[in-house]
């Protein structure tokens, strides 16, 4: 959607109200991801049972939306972007249709992935989306491969490479680091950083000063930002994208954010004190971004309205992929390989 | 008492008797995200239940460390997908430590490497890749398919001097079943769980259970089949398998893993080597695992599968094609 | 032409012919260090002969990349036992992409991981794991046995629209062969290298020219034996092995990898589950190779080894033991 | 040997002697295996015959000696070490016996590994050496868990993690590093940084400023030796040790020095040019030491003598290893495990 720009709402206004309108949509799409995917999966000690709409493990960026919104915001459709377990909002982000996505967490053919891949491996190639993954760190090579490829091709395209915290302490993390350097390539690394890794708290298991020190050690640029403040993502965002497209090499933006839901659905994070998450929702990135826009002049019916329209879009993806049809078996034998496919053998 | 719970107490009680026991990995000290090491670090301490970074293959390489240096560490890897990080150090290194260096050293560690799909996780969750590591001489492979097994085999492997991959069943850990006190299982021993006549089917894992329904079911149709458990993929019980298969005359092997190149090939291929009787493989097609529920469950080997399986192959003549 | 040489030329031909590809990893500048890579960085530049750092994960993981977004990348691993340090990015990543994703994304990389015992080179440096990749949906994989295949292999693997594991042999590097101008070899085709009558051995890599030794030696002997040069491992020719075999009424397989697990259970056990003749397989004890000769040469499967055992084959019932 | 001190031979000289002797050993040693080693592999254009005594792969150190005497002059027995496929340094000073050292290398039964292992995986456990390793960066990992298993057992071992210029690219080292530090683990990372990763300069395939960068990066304190002078780095290895004695956490030590030989015995290295060998060979290592000693008044003769000794001890090793019985082929099918091991099933 276009913003609209008005003498009410001045352009820095709109800007906002746009990074606004994205994380709505994000938080408006996982709540109804969460709400249906409840029975979904074994783990935590829930039992899975055969009711939920949304299968398996589901992995919610509730609180840290603005890291999306801000990075995405200054990416073109023809950029490249790869992403985690905890995928939808940078999916969202990159322009990925709603309905498609929500037809995938259902395991609808018409999903984005055909059904054959679910929230954790969410991906819109169209888009430049070029996958979810559900293993920590794997997707900070193969971004860095789709920005040596397009080096290699003389493209323009960058690639946005969001990984969180545990992942800096996987092996892949230094090399695809160190590649990127040696070779110049136009990625952006993005450490969203929600300070958790599961059931443990990141920094007990992460040594020296964190990952934008770490990238420092590898000779990449790199800087920290309040991951909440969705403007200040945006213009650190900005700068370091400018420099890529200026041919300046590999930048890294540390975001620092916050976990406010467990690990996946089911987890209800005991394990953490409830006073650390209360006082993290007081920075919540929509109630900060919607004070804002009370303080540049925004009302909040304007807000409210975006609120609206992206639970709308939301209850419209949801009936959409409700009524979509499954997969037949059959399609389980498709788009593996073409030499050597078959069923058995 | 369940799966993850008798698991959790052949721990326990291992660290209880012997000081070098230690576990390591990711989330342990919550109690793993399965409550499969639930109340341990309060026994015994972050210094023997210990929280690790993301970091696979370092938790295998100073697993092996630790063992070649006095300790005897229980490692997890949450599922074997993840141990894919983790693979120069099980095989070039665990596996190849002892014969490479003359003998000088020993690796005693029990990695954990939950096989299995896991519903509505997709490719990068549910694989069953057992096989792999029955081809990696220097380890040992177990399977367990009940509470009692996962408790008895659990201590065997913490016991063996060598790396055992220990593969518990990704949707096994709320499995109910008597744990008789002071159960043991040894590896390498398959175990008959159900007795029959007309043919011999050989399985392990959730597989085992999906197969006992099946033999009740073809038992209703009048053909008796044969169950075994076979518990420990390395070494395997051959001597059960060829017994019982020489005494039926038919053997069947039934996996969750891809049947191409799976572990029902070695045992298939040994029995009609060995045999020459008609033999039979019930494995999963070689595709991905999808995560609709449809696309799942093309994946899978379900009991029905094996009750079809079976019924067709006891009346047949024992050879898919004739020989022109 | 020698092995090295003709794969180098396939290469150096697809590099002309399309832009796309591009070859990358440790010491292709230099021409790899088997000459596999001559003159390449010379004739392509250095923007597509790529020297990459030792970080074997991301040489895959960037190659996937690279594959996903417009390029057609032949990845130089080495030794298959390197590999081992990229196993999440061949097999969570590369294998499982196109799949995963709904078909939105294709992964044409070829990923070369040579095989085979590397003399002196011991544990580390000598495992022929084909039957792993094997067992993985999404992957063909492929063992050429002499130069004329290795060019004709490259060629096609680099055609095809999904990821090869290419396992060069890690001894075949100066074998000299006659390569045929335009000369092509398909993906999941054997070859037929030498007709016989009386057993049929199948085989593939090195050990190719071990079973033709064999099958000249069994020849004066009076036994006649086919041999099939398998060339793909996945797909393999089924329909080659199976009407050969059929032919024959006896199967034989043999490879360098270790026989547990092997591939060669595989193809025993389909030729026994669809046809019920006898089968043997001879593959490698289960233990890790060696340094010293001696011990080396005990991991080895030799032509000698292929004799005695098509002999005696021949001249038995085709069952090992007797059903009591 | 332990030093004999004489009024004509201070203390400092006579350190700097049974520093020298440690090398003028190592280099004897290799030697012997390059000379013994000819026609053992295929590789760099070389075809194997079946006549070499050693096989496969020989990587020498040529030149780089200071390094291994150097940080071992400061380790005990009881302390541990873990190295490269360029050991034999490492091994020699850590106080292996060069004539189980060199059956080894013959695949003798009685060499230190039974003839199983070769130079690429020689070990001596028993003065703690953990042994080779064929794979670059892996013995990063085994160090950091020997060393986090001597602080559980209370044991006051070290760990010496001994790696090339070209294992600071591979995911190991970031694990390791980080794993290290987060347990205050009793480790001395040393990077022998030869210049080369096989036929590549490692320079250009490493980006930031390097190992040391990399290791701050990860919060490790770090030192920068010049690698060829014996003194240096034993002075840098015995504060760096004492540090980590004293409960200081894994410390890191960046050696820098120069591959003299090919990357296998093998190799020419035509791909570098002579000029920079030759500069290199000005300051080898023992040539430094030679010279030292010579101004710290030590007779000529004196160093003489301490190379004749080396060379006589490696002749007898040398005699030993020919004379030595290989394994019977029944020996293969021992110390593979103790279940489940047989031959082929
Ligand atoms: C290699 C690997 N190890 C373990 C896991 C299990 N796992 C899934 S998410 C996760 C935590 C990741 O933490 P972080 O990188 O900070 O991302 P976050 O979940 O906080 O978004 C873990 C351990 C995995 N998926 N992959
Ligand atoms: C994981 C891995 N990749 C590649 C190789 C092949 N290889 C052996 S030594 C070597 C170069 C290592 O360079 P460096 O770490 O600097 O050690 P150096 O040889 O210089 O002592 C390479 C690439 C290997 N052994 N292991
Ligand atoms: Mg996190
Ligand atoms: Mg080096």
């Amino acid at each position: 959607m276009p913003a609209n720009i008005s003498a009410a709402n001045p352009p820095h206004a709109e800007h906002l109200l746009s990074l606004y309108r994205t994380m709505a949509r994000i938080r408006a799409f996982e709540n109804a991801a969460e709400e249906t995917s409840r029975g979904g999966v074994a783990v935590f000690g829930a039992t899975a049972d055969a009711t939920a709409l949304v299968r398996g493990p589901l992995h919610l960026s509730t609180g840290q939306e603005a890291v999306a919104a801000g990075v995405c915001a200054n990416l073109e459709r023809s950029d490249y972007l790869t992403s985690t377990h905890r995928g939808h909002g940078h999916t969202l982000a990159k322009g990925a249709d709603s309905t498609a996505m929500m037809c995938e967490l259902f395991g609808r053919a018409g999903g984005t992935n055909k059904g054959k891949g679910g929230s954790m491996h969410i991906a819109d190639f169209v888009v430049g989306m070029l996958g979810a993954n559900g293993v920590v760190a794997a997707g900070i090579p193969i971004a860095v491969g789709a920005a040596h490829s397009a080096k290699i091709r003389g493209s323009s395209s960058i690639v946005a490479c969001f990984f969180g915290d545990g992942a800096i302490n996987r092996g892949p993390f230094l090399e695809g680091l160190n590649w990127a350097k040696i070779f110049e390539l136009p990625v952006l690394f993005v450490c969203e950083d929600n300070r958790y890794s599961a059931t443990t708290a990141t920094d007990a298991m992460t040594a020296g000063e964190g990952a934008a020190a770490r990238a420092r050690g590898i000779g990449l640029p790199a800087e920290t930002v309040d991951g909440n403040d969705v403007l200040a993502v945006d213009a650190a965002a900005r700068e370091l994208v400018a420099r890529i497209r200026a041919g300046g090499g590999p930048q890294f933006l540390h975001a620092l954010t916050y976990r406010v839901k467990g690990h996946v659905s089911v987890d209800a994070a005991a394990y953490r004190n409830q006073g650390e998450v209360e006082s993290a929702l007081e920075s919540d990135p929509l109630k900060l971004a919607s004070r804002r826009l009370a303080a540049f002049g925004v009302s909040a019916a304007r807000v409210a309205e975006v609120d609206a329209e992206a639970r709308t879009e939301i209850e419209a993806a949801l009936a959409a992929a409700r009524a979509a049809r499954s997969p037949e078996s059959a399609e389980a034998y498709a788009d593996v390989q073409d030499t050597g496919a078959g069923q058995w053998h | 008492m369940n799966y993850a719970q008798a698991a959790c107490q052949a721990l326990a009680e291992a660290m209880r008797a012997d000081a070098r026991v230690v576990a390591l990995g990711e989330d342990v000290g919550r109690g793993g995200i399965f409550g499969q090491y639930r109340g341990l670090q309060q026994e015994f301490g972050a210094a023997r239940v210990i929280d690790t970074p993301i970091s696979e293959a370092t938790i295998i390489g100073a697993a092996v460390g630790m063992a070649l240096t006095g300790l005897r560490p229980v490692v997890e890897m949450r599922v074997v997908d993840f141990a894919l990080c983790a693979i120069d150090e099980i095989v070039n290194q665990a596996a190849k430590n002892r014969y490479m260096f003359g003998g000088q050293g020993r690796v005693p560690l029990v990695a954990r490497l939950p096989i299995g799909i896991w519903s509505g996780s997709a490719a990068q969750h549910s694989q069953s890749l057992e096989a792999w590591f029955a081809h990696i001489p220097g380890l040992v492979v177990v399977a367990p398919a009940t509470p009692a097994d996962n408790y008895g085999l659990l201590a065997a492997a913490i016991q063996c001097g060598d790396p055992v991959i220990y593969m518990e069943h990704k949707e096994l850990w709320g499995l109910e079943g008597e744990v008789p006190p002071q159960h043991t299982a040894a590896l390498g021993k398959a175990r008959l769980a159900r007795p029959g006549t007309d043919l011999t089917l050989v399985t392990w894992s959730k597989l085992v259970h999906g197969a006992l329904a099946a033999a009740g079911e073809a038992a209703q149709q009048g053909v008796s089949v044969e169950v075994i458990d076979l518990r420990s993929i390395w070494p395997w019980d051959r001597d059960m398998v060829l017994a019982s298969a020489a005494r039926t005359g038919r053997l069947m092997v039934a996996h969750e893993a891809v049947q191409a190149a799976g572990f029902g090939a070695e045992i298939a291929a040994t029995v009609a080597e060995e045999l020459g009787i008609p033999v039979r493989r019930a494995g999963a097609p070689r595709i991905p695992v999808g995560y609709a529920r449809t696309l799942e469950d093309a994946a899978r080997v379900s009991a029905e599968n094996l009750l079809q399986a079976s019924i067709q192959f006891v009346s047949s003549d024992g050879r898919k094609r004739s020989i022109a």
